[in-house]
């Protein structure tokens, strides 16, 4: 499979943009700006970044509490992101969701979750939308190696199996379900021996190599686009940080840890770009500049935003109901 | 005109929606050609097909999930679960997604989706397979509760259900499916409305479900009596009928509230608290609750009958209240 | 391995007590005599027969709502087993739990259970309790085909596996889940396929064969008593009946059920005993009939067994509150 | 006497317990080395060990199972899941297996076992992450619900639960771990006792929860307001101190009731529906509910102040019973 340079060039942007995105967040969490909870993503940003590469605008996605990633690979607008993160009027969901509840329907992103599994299930009703209307889309279920362990990853694949819907289900193994490691809450090594159970063809690779991410993927939607089902996907990478901002992570070994560093998931893709001199030092900085120049944008207008009016926490709840104002 | 069962009501009712909307379908464990636990979907496999008339294996929450995320993209599900008390391992489903979807959002997603729950004891189901949850579900904002209990409000309600654009629950009485009933008309009836299954002055009894028919045995013996009672049927838990409550109890000044539900903690313990505080100068006495007793349901026919409800129970409260 | 003539008379009897315990549930259901739901155990007799053979009393099992094989097996009186069918206040729970909910604790059956998937999970907290005291006792869970979607089943055997424990995880694939036939529920054809998503051993067996299932079971039974962990037994059998007594069940082939009901479990059974000559025709006689007997009794004593005192409705609830009666 | 968090006398409940009973264990999500999403159980796994402070996967419905399972066959268990919101996944094992067994089993079994939900919102941790369910649980029959509001209740109650033969929800509020309070002895505090937690003479507010430390700040303001507010904090939402609320209704004549909840269907209506019935001759004005609104949680911080019922709110239904 060839990928030419305007995808290399677009994939780099967007793991740049994750990259930066939650660098700023933790800044940002650090000093206070950013409430609840924050989960970054640091460290897997090939993951999404190269699944959502071989993505049309109206294929869907379900996400995580860890979502930043997915929706900014799937197109999701970081001012709009950022904004709700602030708990802003102009966020994604008018301040009322959060870092863990972003959507944007328009993108096809379904949401970000705060039930682990939850996703899964969700993404079931997506693929069988597709299949029902015939419109040849996917849908992309991401979700985390502690995941696997809930009861909706299990019904999940076994009904994508018999209805042989287009979902292609991508694992982000980061070794962690919070402080639990993944030898301490599975018996395997590999998450995608769970295919076996559903007959579900299911494979493992370097998450943290963004071009194997890009054509497994690319292998597995054109697989679900044909009617040929669903595909299990293990990515294999790390989590930087701990499980969210606020845990020092000490469970983690400091050896792993440092291991994983070295294979940066965005310092190994510039690399192979500048040394197969796809694009140089100079154009991929040209990029960066931009990137940090949206960021600091998202921030701004994130920062200039109004918090949402206070009238406005009883509407949104039914489409046609609006809540009293003062029931209590 | 037309003379039908409660169960054949309501699979009507999804057929004409059917019929007319493509993206309609039902989705649960043997709605299939086996026509459903209880029979309400027979036939509609042989009119409709598998693929709109889809069967699922048993996972209750991937049932909901599925009707949720096909919600999220442009069908209009209906999910059987085949007994309600199975809702139990789909809470997550229904609670921490569908209801709160919209909200999470900023109101950028709709979820027109139906889940009916065959709930209701009776049929010597024993603990696991007769229990009235309703309340549980009228206290999550975001949903909309439903209660049918005529074939004709059956038929109504559930188009109201297809075609609203938010996640409504259909309870059903697993032991009125087969009550017949005459069914007048084809038109929706508007979730938020209640009905006065009787017309009276004296006393006000609200009743949901099965304890319609009770609480119109009881209005009966009170009339005996000498006591006119009123008879309302919210069918719709949440919204609720307010007005209708209102104007009935401001005519009575005496209410009881029957449901089928263990009492502790019942959404007739919610009617109660609202009627109280928002009628309490009406009120000539407190409103009397007479629902399930404070157990589980037990499985032998006469402890099971002594657990419920019945006609009895409310003539006694009824008469208590003068 | 040597199966004594003992253990042999022991397996025939439980099957012919289970086969004429069904038979004449169903006989006294069609009557009336017999409330609610009844899920009849006809045609799988050599499963719960040939695994709790190898039981101790004091060794656990959980049940499903197909139960009563499981509970004669494992030793439950059938007197009390009738009596709760019949719903009298002599019955294993006086009346108030029915067939789906036969307990008994004096003989490490943890109780059938009217919900699918259910009795995996509280079979983890047994095998947990054994470990906790190291007390070498099993559990054996059973559960049938269409349970494995559940997500219990998931959850339960993932947690089994990494904490060890003692659980024989026992199968009943009968090929049905009410309507739904195991090719249309699951993609796979053999449910032990399952066991690899979670390192457990796994294997799949004739489940008409008493001997084989006792074999199978005793090799799973003894590793879990030496601290290996769990196993997964699929044992391959057939619903002779519909789901439910009332379930006309034309959904099965009419050949599958003839093909099937000629694999009589107890009838191939006893061909092996005589024709190995373990035991003549009479004696098989003698214990079939001792075993109507025990039928004839167990009626008869729920038939004459009085109703439960209605206000018996409000005890059990708590060991120490008692409700009140008419709190309505 | 010591002074400890919430948190902390949580802990210190378990490890008394623990240190006595051999078979007392804990187990959860993180709750091992990690001490918890909380850290209530910091320091417990160097004390007790993993075989008893147990580390689980993300699988909530299994948690409950094993402690369902283990406490049959012998053992005390204690589970937490990490936000009671996640209960959603393990209703089932709660409601349809832990809370109905021995009545199923016709009283043969007993299963002491105590689950943690930490629930409440304040945090902005938005509709998932916030939930105050203990309504659904109350409607349980078999399960009993605490809810402490203070380090000494804290503690007090974990002891009784553990003691228990049935199946005990505690309910902690995840803002109140790290307030502090005084703890002046290590006896439990029997299931069922309610605690007047300011004495007052015109009406009498029930709170429960985080609500008890608004009500308080209310009946201050009410006291400059010339009305003497008596605050009563059940503890133990069922079984309920129902002498406690009679005694206290019998002299007020006057109550609110407030607690976190989402107002409709609320364990508030509950309290509310039965005063009503068992003290309508003592009341002078209906009772009056200060809950959530009738909403999911919001993220942001100033919405989620919006939807928390406060001391102000409780200040302003108060007055307008006078
Ligand atoms: C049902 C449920 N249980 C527990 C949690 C708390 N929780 C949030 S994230 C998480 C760990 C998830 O691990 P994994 O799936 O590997 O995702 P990661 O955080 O590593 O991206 C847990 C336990 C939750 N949100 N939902
Ligand atoms: C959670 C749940 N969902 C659905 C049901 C209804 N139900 C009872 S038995 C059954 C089929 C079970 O199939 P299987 O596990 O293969 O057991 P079998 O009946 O064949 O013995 C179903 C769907 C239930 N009791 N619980
Ligand atoms: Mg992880
Ligand atoms: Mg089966």
């Amino acid at each position: 499979m060839n990928i030419s340079k305007e995808t290399m060039q677009h994939m780099y942007i967007t793991m740049k943009r994750i990259r930066e995105f939650e660098l700023k967040t933790q800044e940002l969490f650090a000093e206070g700006k950013v409430p609840g909870f924050v989960h970054l993503y640091l460290g897997e940003e090939a993951v999404s970044a190269g699944t959502c590469e071989y993505l049309n605008d109206n294929d869907y996605i379900t996400s995580t509490h860890r979502g930043h990633g997915h929706i900014i690979a799937k197109g999701g607008d970081m001012k709009y992101m950022m904004a709700e993160l602030f708990g802003k009027a102009t966020g994604y969901c008018k301040g009322k969701g959060g870092s863990m509840h972003i959507a944007d329907r328009d993108k096809g992103i379904l949401g970000a979750n705060g039930i682990v599994g939850a996703g899964q299930d969700i993404a079931l009703g997506a693929g069988f939308s597709i299949n029902y209307k015939g419109t040849k889309q996917v849908c992309i279920c991401f979700f985390g190696d502690g995941s696997t362990n809930q009861g909706t990853f299990h019904e999940s694949l076994n009904l994508a199996s018999i209805w042989h819907l287009p979902i292609v289900y991508v694992c982000e193994n980061n070794n962690y379900a919070i402080s639990m490691s993944q030898s301490r809450h599975q018996h395997i090594q590999n998450i995608s021996d769970r295919g076996t159970a559903y007959g579900i063809p299911s494979l493992h690779i370097d998450g943290n190599n963004v071009i194997a991410v890009y054509k497994t993927i690319a292998a597995a939607v054109d697989r679900a686009r044909k009617g040929e089902g669903p595909t299990l996907i293990e990515c294999k990478t790390y989590r930087w940080r701990g499980h969210f901002e606020g845990d020092p992570a000490i469970y983690k070994p400091q050896e792993e840890q440092e291991a994983w560093l070295k294979k940066d998931p965005l310092l190994q893709f510039k690399t192979y770009l500048e040394s197969n001199h796809f694009f140089n030092e100079d154009q991929l900085h040209i990029w960066d500049t931009a990137v940090c120049q949206e960021i600091d944008e998202a921030v701004r207008f994130a920062d200039e935003s109004p918090l949402p009016d206070i009238n406005t926490v009883v509407n949104d709840v039914y489409s046609d109901i609006t809540e009293e104002v003062r029931v209590r | 005109m037309k003379t039908m069962t409660y169960g054949q009501a309501i699979k009507e009712g999804m057929s004409i929606r059917m019929r007319e909307n493509p993206n309609v379908y039902l989705l649960g464990e043997d709605v299939g050609a086996f026509g459903g636990c209880f029979g309400v979907s027979a036939g509609m496999f042989k009119e409709f097909g598998g693929k709109r008339i889809c069967d699922t294996p048993i996972s209750e929450g991937a049932i909901i999930g599925t009707a949720i995320g096909s919600a999220a993209t442009g069908l209009r599900p209906i999910a059987e679960i085949m007994m309600g008390d199975f809702v139990t391992v789909a809470m997550d489903q229904l609670v921490n997604q569908s209801a709160k979807m919209r909200y999470m959002f900023g109101g950028k997603i709709s979820l027109p989706l139906v889940v009916r729950l065959p709930g209701g004891a009776g049929v010597s189901a024993a603990a696991q397979h007769s229990q009235s949850l309703e309340a549980w579900l009228v206290h999550v904002p975001g949903l909309k509760v439903i209660y049918p209990s005529t074939p004709q409000d059956a038929l109504g309600l559930m188009l109201s259900a297809i075609d609203d654009d938010n996640p409504v629950i259909m309870i059903e009485h697993k032991a009125l499916y087969s009550v017949k009933g005459n069914v007048y008309n084809l038109a929706p009836i508007p979730l938020g409305k209640g009905d006065i299954k009787r017309k009276g002055n004296d006393i006000t009894i609200i009743a949901t479900g099965k304890m319609v028919y009770e609480a119109l045995t009881a209005a009966e013996s009170l009339k005996t009596a000498g006591i006119s009672a009123e008879v309302i049927d919210p069918r719709s838990l949440y919204p609720l009928d307010k007005n209708l409550i209102a104007d009935s109890v401001s005519k009575t000044h005496r209410v009881i509230v029957t449901t089928e539900e263990t009492k502790r903690g019942s959404y007739a313990g919610e009617l109660s608290a609202y009627i109280h505080e928002e009628l309490f100068d009406k009120l000539d006495s407190p409103v009397s609750r007479v629902c399930a007793l404070n157990t589980p349901i037990p499985f032998a026919p006469n402890l099971e009958k002594a657990f419920l409800p019945n006609a009895a129970d409310i003539f006694r409260a009824a008469k208590a209240l003068f």
